[in-house]
């Protein structure tokens, strides 16, 4: 009876039942654990893991983030322990947590983000693998460093070459430096895509004045936080009016209003990125912040807010 | 250890020297495990602008009090609000962070190097030697005798204390690496050198630090910097260079480089000076 | 002698030679007299309008700005009292500085921007008008409304077609909004472009949790500001390796050390756009806070930053 | 008439309702020249967040003493850190600016209608007003009788004070347009109906007083808000739609549509409650 009147907060995203639509966003909440003196992981919607590739990679030389106004920007350049090592050291933590986790895979060519998601797949029985983010923004080294997710045909074929390698569920993750992100897409969606996030970060750089360097050893780096939210929140909606499988809306999310914002233009469910960095708890409080503005304003399921803006 | 995210109390605040802050902070569950080097990291501003948390070190810590402090220098937009937050303010801080500096139980005599603002993180060590009865001889690094930190305070806990200016404005003239290895040459003919030597501060000062103990074979113990994303080993934006093989290191068949990249807010910030690859930057 | 010690502040843009590098960005300076109780307009490099049509336009309906994390999005709709008005009441106000004046235009067709273009050359030699800033972000109504600019076919089509209409410098404006700002600079350039512009603004969007409705009557608007700065650092900086054409930089230009780091990354000149709406001096502070910085750290020529990154 | 942008000080503030803050500011030069229902553009914050100014009706102007004041809101982080700012401080300002209300000489009874804060633009005019020996009558509106602004400053200058409060608290209970309209019906049978209306608060409220005023075939003038950019007419962000036949404009054929775009900050924000278009919104 009591509980009658908690609003549902539950959605449901390729195919994975979430208890909230609050996720972390990858690279920003690490492999989970290291946010467990903070928070319960089990309060999570998901847990999305730094982006992973086939072999360990060591990264970009520092300085690797440097804040800009309302915003960061981060080269990390994809350092990782490389899948088995995740496989063997970082999933079997996660089993004890009721989250599901999505991993995100990386690779410079179709062959590498082929091997990583069979492979994860081949020990998914075992370990919690609910679905694989297929982060597009790396270069394609096939085709001359450009990053695949530029691109219309190469989204699709990448797309379209995972969605045959493997039955987890995927969820494309599209990059904002593009001039049309709706062909991306449906690119995406056609190819086989059970769900897209959006946005990654933007591409942009600092300079030192005094030292006359990039404050970044990389030169450029990506831009998240709330600097980013209004160019996010535009794409998710463009991409909502366009394609039908669900969205993970992500760009500047610092507070439940930003996070249900996203909901109204679109977004199924929502990442919580560089506010972890900031405030460790932060996706719980978002949680939190949703259930009491469900009850504050009477709505019963958190998914009728989903792409509900009035034009 | 376990890492807290509290707010806690200004108690008091001080501007040392011009544009160097002390504040104290009522932090009895800090206090009680920080070990010396460790640092907090802390929301300077109460809204997003700026963002990000600043690393600052603890500076000294009374577990009887359950207070600690810390000092800073006005930097840039960050400490400079750290520097305005009232007496009285609760301090959004995330802590205690990092590994620590080790003193080992067989120095009898260890050796603490402090350039600028650097010694802010000494202070806690110096103490824990002090109690441990050890010998412990400071050396002060500052551009000019007003920007000298901590002399007395050192001194008063019985550290032989040595300060180096660049003008000259006060005690030994030059860097205080070059009255580093002043020191050790005379140390090498009478008392004996030390058996640890721990430094903090700019960059050029750690890397003179580390060649020379490595020239006199003795072990020293740097606190790095790096810019920090999430403070707590999550976001991999605060790495250094340390010296390894990366076996695992996709190196297009090249053998791997002699280094990997560690993280100065968890594996750090306090690194053996030897095995810091101090090339670059 | 006294001169002597002062540094250089002279640029060269489009042939136009200003007294210092620093020019105000279109649509944040209406028509310079706006500005006259705050400042000298003779002290500006040069004056950039507010986006000129050939008829006049009403613009977007209301709300048409709205506060971000350190930035602003405006949906103005360029509204404009037309060229004709422009010649006959606002341009003679100008010709009593002797700072030069850019006419920025803006056009649905090629048709629209070759009439503007020869309308204003036509009377160029009695009134103050430097150069021409083509504005390219504006909908293309023969290619089915998207903007000129984001395409550099299209691009290089209306450049060349304005370097053949006109002898005006023509200084063209790229928007941000695509995904290889580079081939767009290189067609403008190839079209006989004598200076870049960038950036214009990103498209972004805000939305009322409350009411549920965009908080733009437009739904998406023109995002400038501070929260733009790294990735306007980087397409100029990205433009400056691709093209031999001076670029005018800008986004986010607030304060001296912005606009040095602009001229840093490759800009010759630097436009202050938002800024002017909160400190209607910025403008002149930015000027005199340059001439500060090269007599601090011994500069006798601003040009010499320029471009001059050490990478 | 010079807009200035000038830094002026704070002398005193206080909270007069939960929320509503009054501040005294030290300005001789704005004080000199301001017409009752002109503004100032303010920078609430003293970096760039929040980023633009925020415009602020001049509540009172005394010309002797060189002071105004300003009564406003906290309605988000701009008027927060406005409330916040300390005594002594000084306040970045751009103003006078935009037009102001029109008394006419002709007009002997004049009616001010504020609703919530909108009572802060009507002070100066009731001052004037009553300087110039007319008679004024004012209507408050207010949620419910603790947040009812300014009724004793009010009556203490002459005018005859009537309030209406949405839940009854105090006075009469209901809309202060429902207020009005009871008022006008026994006016026009008693003493007269007033000559002049003036309007500020909520725009439902400027639209119903336009339309009754209309109807009763009073001159009216109401207060436009909406978000502005630059403040002085530069950026055409704060417009709204004013009747008239915009002949010059290219509607593909069409006759032009029956309005036009002013700007509030410059054009406004005072408009003719019978030029403005109330349909949108
Ligand atoms: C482990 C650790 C302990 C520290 N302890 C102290 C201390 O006890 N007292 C003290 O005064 N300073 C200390 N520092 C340096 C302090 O963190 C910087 O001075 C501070 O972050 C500057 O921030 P700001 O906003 O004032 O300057 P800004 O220049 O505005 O900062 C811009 C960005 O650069 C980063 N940054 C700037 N300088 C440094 C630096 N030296 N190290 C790391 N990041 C930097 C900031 O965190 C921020 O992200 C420590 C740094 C580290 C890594
Ligand atoms: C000519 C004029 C005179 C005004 N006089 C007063 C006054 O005397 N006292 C008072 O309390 N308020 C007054 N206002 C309203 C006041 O400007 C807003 O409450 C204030 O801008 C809100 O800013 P914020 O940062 O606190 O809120 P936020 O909600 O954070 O503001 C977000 C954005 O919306 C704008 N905004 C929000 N509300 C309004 C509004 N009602 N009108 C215009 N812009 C708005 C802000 O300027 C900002 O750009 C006046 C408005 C105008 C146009
Ligand atoms: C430090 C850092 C590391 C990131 N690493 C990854 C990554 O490995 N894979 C990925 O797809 N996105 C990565 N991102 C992008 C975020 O997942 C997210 O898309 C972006 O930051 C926007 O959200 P935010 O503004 O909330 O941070 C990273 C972002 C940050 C700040
Ligand atoms: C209110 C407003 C109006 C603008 N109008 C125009 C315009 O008419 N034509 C144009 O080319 N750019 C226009 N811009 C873009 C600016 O000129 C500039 O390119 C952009 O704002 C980035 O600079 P900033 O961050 O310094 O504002 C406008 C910008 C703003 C904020
Ligand atoms: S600051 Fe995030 S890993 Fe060190
Ligand atoms: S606020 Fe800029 S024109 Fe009115």
């Amino acid at each position: 009876m009591i509980n009658n009147n908690k609003p549902n907060l539950a959605v449901e995203i390729a195919g994975i039942k979430l208890k909230n639509p609050v996720l972390t966003a990858s690279g920003t909440f690490g492999y989970g654990q290291e946010f467990t003196p903070f928070l319960d992981l089990n309060k999570l919607g998901a847990i999305v893991l730094k982006g992973i590739t086939l072999k360990p990679r060591r990264g970009n030389p520092p300085p690797r983030i440097i804040e800009t106004p309302s915003g960061m920007l981060n080269a990390i350049g994809l350092q990782n322990v490389g899948v088995e090592a995740l496989i063997r050291e970082k999933l079997p933590y996660l089993q004890r947590f009721n989250t599901p986790v999505i991993i995100n895979i990386s690779g410079d060519t179709r062959e590498e983000y082929i091997e990583l998601a069979r492979r994860l797949e081949e020990v998914s029985p075992e370990l919690p693998i609910s679905a694989l983010e297929v982060n597009i923004s790396c270069p394609n080294v096939q085709k001359g460093g450009l990053a695949w997710g530029i691109d219309a045909s190469a989204t699709y074929e990448l797309v379209n070459c995972l969605r045959k390698a493997t039955t987890l569920p995927l969820i494309v993750k599209l990059t904002p430096n593009v001039t049309n992100i709706k062909i991306i897409a449906q690119a995406a969606e056609e190819a086989g895509a059970d769900a897209l996030s959006l946005i990654n970060t933007l591409v942009g750089m600092a300079v030192d004045l005094d030292s006359r360097k990039p404050e970044l050893a990389n030169i450029s780096g990506g831009l998240s936080g709330p600097a980013v939210k209004p160019v996010a929140l535009w794409m998710v909606w463009q991409v909502f009016q366009e394609v039908h499988i669900p969205i993970i809306g992500m760009g500047g999310i610092m507070k439940t209003r930003d996070a249900l914002e996203f909901m109204v233009v679109g977004a199924r469910a929502v990442s919580v990125g560089t506010a972890n960095l900031v405030n460790p708890r932060a996706a719980i409080e978002i949680i939190e912040g949703i259930e009491k503005y469900l009850i504050e304003n009477q709505i019963r399921e958190v998914k009728e807010l989903v792409g509900s803006m009035k034009i | 250890m376990t890492i807290l995210n509290l707010k806690i109390k200004i108690l008091s605040r001080k501007e040392v020297t011009p544009n160097i802050y002390l504040l104290s902070l009522a932090a009895p569950a800090i206090a009680q495990q920080a070990l010396p080097g460790q640092f907090l990291h802390i929301k300077c501003s109460k809204d997003n602008y700026p963002l990000l948390r600043r690393p600052i070190s603890i500076h000294r810590v009374n577990p009887q009090k359950g207070e600690i402090q810390i000092l800073f220098q006005v930097a840039g937009e960050g400490t400079k609000l750290l520097a305005e937050r009232p007496v009285g303010d609760d301090l959004d801080i995330i802590g205690p962070l990092g590994n620590s500096f080790k003193l080992y139980p067989e120095s009898k005599k260890v050796m603490l190097i402090g350039g600028g603002i650097g010694v802010a993180a000494l202070l806690a060590l110096g103490e824990e030697a002090i109690r441990q009865g050890k010998e412990v001889q400071v050396l002060i690094g500052a551009l000019n005798k007003e920007l000298v930190l901590a002399e007395e305070i050192f001194s008063d806990l019985g550290a032989k204390v040595e300060v180096a200016t660049n003008d000259g404005s006060y005690r030994y003239k030059g860097l205080v690496t070059e009255l580093l290895e002043k020191i050790l040459e005379e140390e090498a003919l009478a008392t004996g050198l030390p058996h640890q030597i721990f430094a903090c501060g700019p960059r050029p000062l750690l890397k003179k630090v580390s060649e020379i103990a490595f020239q006199k074979n003795i072990d020293s113990q740097v606190s790095m910097e790096e810019r920090m994303g999430c403070g707590i080993g999550a976001c991999l934006g605060c790495v250094c260079k340390i010296k390894g093989e990366d076996q695992n290191n996709n190196n297009n068949g090249l053998p791997p480089p002699p280094y990997i990249y560690k993280r100065v807010c968890i594996d750090g910030p306090i690194f053996r000076g030897n095995e810091v690859v101090w090339d670059d930057q």
